[in-house]
């Protein structure tokens, strides 16, 4: 049987393979070293890579984001590990403005070939700068990909995959996840960055979720699958590249669409599937492709009302009931 | 320095109501921590916390030497400038639990407690997040005429921001009558100060051309004396200050941060605690300068203790928000 | 005859009224006192208003926007000049950690009115990082209002609309659009934050721009009465908030409905109200919504690359035409 | 200082070629501006320009001292940091006009030229944009054991971005091998340093520990010696370093700002332009230390002047990008 190992696990095998593999990559933020970041993630990395390997930083993102930038367009492949993804408007410049940019504006000549890893999720009674889930953001800015991993085999898929990509990269891992398990090889594997997974096969809907959203398809699936009803249950895996043609099939095959992802709603992740969904496969379509995004207000501390904020198993079901069963909702 | 100096400047104005005040204030947020972190143990509260303990000299050093109508802005390590700045037990316990009866409703938490009617502007987690909110006052107070002076508390790792420095140049281009107060407590997290920071903080204020002090974070009378002689000034179009505390968090980052030995010794934890508590060292003075007996320090501590045990009970109590709240304050004007 | 004047004129009219009207409104930002902006946009106002309320800064885009959240919690009205909508990368974290989320944080006690005004346009051989649209980014993160002018008249409406507001409120100006003229009555006018506009009825399919895209979207009307089809065209005006209402019955009459915005088109404007149109009045679209935004590449600088990279009242008329034929277009 | 010093402190092993051609690129660099402006009258050119005339001693001092294998980062004013660190005329002129055969095949322009084999890692839009890449080259000598050195050049303004503050930290926390060229030029855009820049701009250096010096940035020979010595601590790891570089730009702060008064008189720009070129300046010296003749220096002159012409003329008739270009370079390995 494959063994099984955390998320957390995960992140740092692929770190460490790839470090041992490849003497330029190396970590750079704060709390990565001895502490091995808040998350544990990083643990024992120090420890074999030594401080020169895996440098801890000051307390200045903007900063040290611009240098792994110089560091990548010189010649190293930095890792950075940016510790909440709140803190990602703090790198935007030096994210978008240089690393997305740089490749383009050069002409090709120079290559920013790098990786920042941070997360996303709410629920963690962090409230509104500790638990905002950014994607939608990078995902805009041409010139950057953005992952997101659905369990710890993802994680160390796309991880790999990343920090050997030509291109800033931007990883956002799950915060509540770290410490699910999932079967993960002990061989090598990569998993190329815009190539979306077929969790579950089904013919009568389909529900697309990034990162944690996965689970809340599956769940949704497990309970429509005890009435009778087969979702298709897919993960994008990442969303730039977007595996447009699998999601499109999938569209084509059920007829039926619900996109989940957790950042808010409003002018997010699921704006550009749903619509890239509805303008290729509308003819196909029974129904109006439908979204769960995060509620479009800050996410508020007290537990009573942040729990109301997430996509819910219960909320992504009901809704695929509906539309099976061919109900028009939010007709106008 | 194990204690206090015996005859130190005292503050024009100063008494013994004063310096009970302060005595009281430091104690109070002891206390509230002490609650705060039993909460997190018990598992009653939902999240993390990051404990102000050991640190008491430095916010009511410098709280004291406030008027209410000024301003301060606060740190993910916030409850205790929230309770020197005036703040009541019962609904920042609220606010730490979640409750509707909390300054912040509950929807900001540990993170963003904040008496505001206080001039409290928010605590903040993202560190140095509030430089340029204090500034911004301070701007403001110019603009309007106002004598309001600000108070930007911030820690030592909050330094390495470089939002720190584009402020502080326009406040020294512009005199605002705001006080830096950096809060250095030896650690950023899980690193020593002195792996983060480069050269000299205070000169690093001074190259702006502001004037910088370094003062022991553990003396509250020298805080204090420091501070009101700076805030006076402030008022008068003297500012911006720059002020260094030296001090020491006794908790962990947070409260979940339970193991340090891998970046402190237990040592170095219980010489601060056994020689420099400031609440100790003040209570010390005081019955030396005959301010107050040890029974009357002693008659605080439990009055303070028995208000944060009914607060605790009050909040754990208290309602949650109702669910109608989540969207409401989204944008103001719209219910 | 009412008199016409500039875009910029009108920017300058709005805020010199409203520094009139409420002394707590002042102006801060680089180069907007003597030389009243590049763009000379604010041209007078430090003649008037004193050097006090007309403040220039040094080079530091976040630390005076962090001022300007800090002045509006206290009982100011700051306009923040953002000389370039391509610098909004480097105030995120205080536009949208700060200034957004205050109120909520603080359970409704403290406000934050404030506007940010900047502007987006390409096509000015300004390059990669001096040419983006930007509007996107800041109307993912609830507790920002975002308003789009499109002409002189609503540039002036709305200015005024968000000086009063008593939220934080980002204005995009196009850049290009400084110098073009628009009938501006003398008399006061606001125009509320979340009402679009038909700028032309029509029953045969309808074309949705924001900022300049609504000349693009005239233009194609224009070019495509002359063959019979009536275009109607909206502005939303306001993208935060969107006047949903009004789309949706504009979407529901022609049945046919393309939204054109200058930002990137992937996870961006486009996609929000298309996904909105498509989930609520799928059952009366007899198409998909197509979407028309920049390409998804970095601005280049050469005129015969930067030119193809936005969308155009070819590429609009010929779309809006193929759907009137009932055509598929990206048919799966 | 209406003169170069007569024997200045001769960098070792300098020899008559070295200063020939340190005054050869400052020529080129004047030519280059002067070539550029015209495009823009002649509105041959799109876009808008910053011109670096006026200020050629600053890049050429500092890029002659270094190798091709050390790294530059430029800024919006970069053309002159470009010509210095070995780029050639055509390529040049075919970037500002938006042909396939500029350095960055027409897609990047003026503000973002770099001839990107010489090391020079780019010019940049963002003011003060560059200082985390320059860093970071640093960073990386650093860790693979590379003996190159990275010069950052920003102007007196970019001196306001707390990113400079960040990056210097860290700088000077690692030892890296990185030199901050502040090219004080008196103004950001159309206001003077004095309004936007409080405290000392050296200090500021200083505060976290780096050795700063201010160097006259008229005088080729002297920021060339300080560089030379600079650069050659930084490769024995004893950087970072801080240079200020006072100097002055003769255009507008880009080619459309003609008319100046309200932000500086004609007499300042007089005042400079007679009595502190660097050219002029540098070719007296030459002619009086008998280095070269008059003739010497004309016939580089008229060598350049002549290499302009011929490259802007290559350049004008040089072919644009094919449309496929616009979608290439989004993504490396990807076409
Ligand atoms: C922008 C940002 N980066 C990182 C963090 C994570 N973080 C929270 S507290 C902290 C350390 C702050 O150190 P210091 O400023 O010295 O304050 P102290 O905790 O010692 O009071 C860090 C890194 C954060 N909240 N915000
Ligand atoms: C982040 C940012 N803010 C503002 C600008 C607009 N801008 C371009 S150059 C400039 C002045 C720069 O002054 P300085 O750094 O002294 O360089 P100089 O132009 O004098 O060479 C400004 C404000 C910009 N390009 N980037
Ligand atoms: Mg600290
Ligand atoms: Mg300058």
């Amino acid at each position: 049987m494959m063994r099984e190992i955390t998320l957390s696990q995960a992140v740092n095998e692929a770190i460490a393979e790839e470090m041992r593999r490849d003497e330029t990559v190396f970590l750079i933020g704060e709390d990565v070293a001895e502490a091995g970041t808040p998350f544990k993630v990083l643990s024992g990395l120090v420890e074999e890579f030594g401080t020169d390997r895996v440098i801890d930083t000051p307390i200045a993102e903007p900063g040290f984001m611009g240098m792994a930038v110089g560091a990548a367009m010189t010649g190293a492949r930095p890792i950075v590990d940016l510790m909440f993804g709140d803190f990602l408007y703090l790198v935007m410049d030096q994210l978008c403005n240089q690393a997305a940019k740089t490749h383009y504006m050069s002409g090709g000549k120079l290559k920013v070939p790098l990786v920042l890893r941070t997360n996303l999720g709410a629920t963690r009674r962090s409230a509104a700068q500790h638990s905002q889930s950014l994607q939608a953001l990078v995902a805009h800015i041409p010139g950057l990909k953005v992952a997101m991993p659905s369990s710890a085999y993802e994680a160390k898929g796309l991880m790999k995959a990343a920090i050997r990509d030509d291109n800033p990269v931007v990883i956002f891992e799950d915060k509540l996840m770290y410490q699910d398990k999932a079967p993960v090889p002990e061989e090598e594997y990569l998993i190329p960055l815009g190539q979306a997974k077929i969790l579950r096969e089904g013919r009568d809907v389909t529900l697309i979720g990034t990162s944690s959203m996965r689970q809340v398809c599956e769940g949704a699936a497990e309970r429509l699958a005890g009435e009778g009803i087969e979702a298709e249950v897919i993960d994008p895996r990442s969303i730039v590249p977007l595996d447009e043609g699998a999601l499109l099939a999938s569209a084509l095959k059920t007829s039926r669409v619900i996109v989940v992802d957790e950042g808010h709603q409003s002018f997010g992740v699921t704006a550009e599937i749903a619509a890239r969904i509805n303008e290729k496969a509308f003819y196909h379509l029974d129904a109006p492709v439908l979204r769960f995004g995060a509620m479009d207000v800050p996410v508020p501390f007290s537990p009573v009302l942040e729990d109301l904020t997430v996509p819910t198993v219960d909320a992504v079901a009901d809704a695929a009931r509906k539309l099976v069963a061919g109900e028009l909702i939010h007709a106008a | 320095m194990n204690e206090l100096a015996p005859t130190p400047d005292l503050p024009e104005g100063a008494n013994a109501q004063d310096y009970l005040r302060m005595y009281r204030q430091m104690v109070r947020i002891r206390a509230f921590e002490d609650s705060a972190n039993q909460l997190y143990l018990d598992a009653r509260m939902p999240g993390l916390t990051h404990m102000y303990s050991g640190e008491e000299a430095v916010a009511v050093g410098i709280c004291e030497a406030l008027e209410r109508t000024d301003k301060i802005t606060s740190t993910h390590r916030g409850h205790g400038h929230c309770v020197a700045k005036g703040a009541e037990f019962k609904p920042m316990f609220c606010e730490l639990l979640g409750k509707v009866e909390g300054y912040c409703r509950g929807k900001g938490g540990s993170m963003h407690i904040a008496d505001q009617s206080n001039g409290n502007l928010g605590a903040n987690a993202i560190v140095g997040g509030s430089m340029g909110i204090a500034t911004g006052s301070a701007l403001r107070a110019k603009l309007q005429g106002a004598d309001d002076v600000t108070v930007c508390f911030f820690g030592d790792g909050a330094t390495a921001q470089g939002l720190l420095y584009e402020v502080m140049n326009m406040a020294a281009l512009w005199s605002l009558p705001v006080i830096y107060a950096c809060e250095n407590n030896g650690y950023s997290e899980y690193t020593k100060t002195e792996e983060i920071a480069a050269g000299s903080i205070l000169a690093r204020a001074e190259a702006f051309g502001i004037e910088a002090h370094q003062v022991d974070g553990q003396d509250v009378l020298a805080v204090n004396t420091l501070a009101r002689d700076l805030v006076a000034r402030a008022r008068k179009g003297e500012g911006p200050f720059f002020i260094e505390l030296m001090t020491y968090r006794y908790h962990g980052h947070h409260v979940g941060d339970i193991n340090r030995l891998y970046y402190r010794s237990k040592e170095e934890e219980a010489t601060w605690k056994e020689t420099r508590d400031p609440i100790t060292l003040f209570g010390a003075w005081l019955t030396r300068e005959g301010v107050a007996s040890e029974e009357d320090l002693q008659g605080i501590e439990s009055a303070v203790r028995a208000e944060a045990a009914e607060a605790v009970s009050y909040a754990l109590d208290a309602a949650y928000p109702d669910v109608s709240e989540v969207t409401m304050h989204v944008y103001a004007g719209e219910g």
